[in-house]
């Protein structure tokens, strides 16, 4: 198993968002996770990268926990946050490269400018990210993956303001990701689909407080 | 047993049941102690009358540090334990705290016009005790800045952390700095080099006070403990 | 193997900040600007300049704080809008790490134009070489913590919608022992001779908020993402 | 009593000393009766809210 998540039970702002949350991603699966908007997409991501800790269960990559990964965590993943963390007053190539630098990955230059024509960026390569629109942006971000060499992709959101040509290369390049033998998890607020995909529908657990209330810490009665 | 009282509601019943009690020995012991203050010490050969003040300067000043290292521990707690509890009390403290300190600065810039000729040295003593005021008031605004409850417990438990190196900087300023301000007189038991008809008063004005920050502290907790419950029926109607 | 690891992310994260921190110049060229305009404006207040020239290390100081607490609210907004600090902690750098390479990115960011502004204070307020000298001095040993306390200041506020100026008002207290400490103007703590070991109390300063803002970074980092 | 006495006669002082007292008196009463208004605020809040309740 390329990612596990086994009974997770998380809470945000005093509201319960898992309980008893369990995932699988095996190796050269494709998962997509689809809910309405804050029904705690972005959390499980946040989650399983270890940023946030669940209250009760585990998570593992590659049959590791990640509290134990530690400094490694980027050599097992690569995660596309809902905020790009591309700095506006970088041009595109620096943006890259500082990234590359912080994952510890040494290319040549001219791989970068040839991964860049994949979404046809490289008339952009010295244009600051600030002058980009936001689909230009979302495709610079998009072109890290190609850079990677993370079997797990881990995508928030990752077609948000693409034109629909673009979507089909995204598209393409998860499927080249998954039959090499990579693995995929991504969430979308719209109904998606990639062939070979498998996709699984997220709902917020129905609860209500319980009447008798003894700590506020645990104040959750699950229908 | 700690974590027997742990329980909000729990506690919100037993404080119900004291509230009365120590608001009416405050009451009592306050009675017997300006008794004691105006008409059972005599005044000091060297300040004259003006040693009256002392007996509510000192209890206040003794208040404001012991509340912020309440505050400090109950912050302590809440971190490692993430507990309910310690944030009400610390998010209830701090108010409290600040006023003892107000009065502590005010009661003894009066006593040092008659005494030192100005109302205000800028001595060890008293730069640390106001540098204590302002971290009270910035506990209280961080307090109230949140509007998630929970993240604004978290931040204020984490100054008022840091905010702990103040206390020994306060405690000791007499000994590392030779002030103005005079070194404290009872901190050995044994020998205090002070006369016991003006301990007397000192110390039930201390117990007194000591009620009153109980009574005034429970009121508070229970006025957080009801607001969160408040909170409850509001998402329980939302959901 | 793995404490050099630790040490190869460390100069990394260093690496990275000053990059972006030069191509982002306007920063310190707005630092720079401030600094000469307001003290500028104290000189003009005065009027009598030997009143200047007694009160030219307070001066420098109580600039440079207002505008390190600027510069730092800009350091730390802009890292948290785009995402790259939680960037930085999901790829499994250490808290630590992250606001240690951040305070040394702001601290050179600050000395570089302090070293040429400072002989501008030279020629403005008057003073004799040998101030400057241990003004410069001064100004090295205790930067370091004010970068330091800055940055935890921000981290403080750096998830207010509205009402910026918290971020100000609860760490200035803490700012109190250092002013007294660089300036010691000698009317505080009179039985106290400090200009001798001024210097070394500006170092145990340092070490003493060196932990105390790691641990505490530590804390509300930690904090920031839920 | 002689005390009490010396006490009103002695000017200066007296002034000083009854100042004090009222001051730290009235910062101490005045955080008792704010909380104590604040606490019984919210509680009429909450019976409101419970009455609500029981009525749906």
């Amino acid at each position: 198993m390329v990612l596990e998540i086994i009974s997770v039970y998380f809470r945000r702002n005093k509201r319960l968002i898992f309980h008893n949350f369990n995932l699988k991603l095996a190796k050269s699966q494709i998962i997509i996770l689809i809910g309405e908007n804050g029904v705690g997409k972005s959390s499980l991501f946040d989650l399983s990268v270890g940023i946030l800790k669940p209250e009760k269960g585990v998570i593992k990559i590659n049959e590791i926990p990640i509290n134990e990964i530690d400094q490694k965590k980027k050599d097992f993943f690569t995660y596309l946050p809902h905020k790009d963390s591309l700095k506006d007053y970088l041009t595109v190539e620096e943006n890259l490269f500082n990234w590359l630098e912080l994952i510890d990955i040494k290319i040549r230059k001219e791989k970068v400018l040839n991964s860049l024509k994949f979404f046809k960026l490289n008339n952009l390569k010295n244009n600051l990210i600030g002058n980009l629109s936001q689909g230009q942006r979302k495709k610079v971000s998009l072109t890290k993956l190609l850079l990677s060499k993370c079997n797990l992709w881990i995508l928030d959101e990752p077609f948000n303001g693409l034109d629909i040509n673009s979507i089909n290369k995204t598209k393409k390049m998860i499927c080249n990701h998954k039959a090499n033998g990579g693995s995929v998890l991504l969430a979308s607020h719209i109904n998606l689909n990639i062939e070979g995909s498998k996709r699984i529908f997220i709902k917020s657990p129905k609860l209500k407080i319980s009447n008798k209330i003894t700590n506020f810490d645990s104040w959750e009665k699950i229908k | 047993m700690i974590f027997n009282l742990a329980n909000p509601l729990r506690f919100q019943r037993l404080i119900e049941k004291i509230e009365p009690i120590t608001l009416n020995i405050a009451i009592i012991l306050l009675l017997v102690g300006l008794f004691f203050c105006f008409f059972g010490s005599p005044p000091d050969y060297l300040q004259g009358e003006t040693v009256r003040i002392m007996y509510i300067h000192v209890p206040c000043a003794w208040f404001s540090l012991m509340i912020y290292s309440i505050i400090a521990l109950c912050s302590i707690f809440s971190i490692v334990f993430k507990h309910t509890l310690a944030d009400l009390i610390s998010r209830s403290c701090a108010p409290i705290g600040a006023c003892f300190t107000l009065a502590t600065l005010l009661s003894g810039s009066i006593w040092g016009k008659p005494t030192w000729g100005t109302w205000w040295v800028w001595d060890a003593r008293l730069t640390s005790e106001l540098v204590l005021l302002v971290i009270y008031l910035g506990l209280i605004i961080i307090n109230n800045a949140y509007e998630d409850k929970s993240k604004a417990d978290r931040y204020s438990s984490i100054l008022a952390i840091i905010g702990i190196i103040n206390l020994p900087i306060i405690k000791w300023s007499v000994d590392w700095w030779s002030t103005l301000h005079q070194p404290a007189s009872i901190s050995k038991f044994s020998s205090p080099s002070i006369d016991p008809s003006m301990l007397l008063p000192l110390f039930i004005m201390t117990f007194s006070f000591f009620f009153f920050f109980i009574s005034i502290l429970l009121v508070r907790v229970r006025g957080e403990i009801i607001q969160r419950k408040i909170e409850v029926i509001r998402f329980n109607r939302m959901v | 193997m793995g404490k050099n690891k630790v040490k190869l992310d460390f100069f990394k994260l260093v690496k990275r900040e000053i990059r972006i921190m030069l191509k982002n110049f306007s920063i310190i060229y707005s630092f720079s600007t401030f600094f000469v305009i307001a003290s500028l404006i104290f000189v003009f207040s005065v009027n009598d300049i030997s009143y200047v020239k007694i009160f030219y290390k307070s001066i420098v100081w109580i600039v440079l704080i207002f505008s390190i607490m600027l510069v730092s609210e800009n350091f730390l907004n802009d890292d948290f809008k785009d995402g790259s600090l939680k960037e930085l902690q999901f790829l499994g750098f250490s808290e630590e790490s992250i606001i240690v390479s951040k305070s040394i990115a702001m601290w050179v960011m600050i000395m570089i134009p302090m070293l040429f502004l400072v002989p501008l204070v030279f020629v403005f307020f008057q003073i004799t070489l040998h101030e400057l000298i241990s003004l410069l001095i001064n100004l090295f040993l205790a930067t370091p913590s004010l970068t330091l306390i800055s940055i935890l200041s921000s981290l403080f506020s750096v998830q207010l919608k509205r009402n910026k100026i918290i971020q100000f008002v609860i760490i200035l207290p803490f700012f109190v022992p250092m002013i007294i400490f660089t300036t010691s103007t000698g009317t505080l703590f009179e039985s106290y001779n400090l200009n001798e070991n001024q210097f070394l109390i500006l170092i145990g300063i340092f070490f003493i908020t060196l932990p105390v803002c790691l641990l505490a970074g530590k804390l509300i980092m930690r904090e920031i993402n839920k | 009593m002689n005390y009490f006495l010396n006490f009103i006669n002695s000017g200066d002082h007296f002034s000083y000393v009854l100042s004090s007292y009222l001051i730290v008196f009235f910062i101490i009463f005045l955080i008792f009766i704010l909380s104590n208004t604040k606490t019984k605020k919210l509680e009429k809040e909450f019976v409101n809210l419970i009455k609500n309740e029981e009525k749906k």
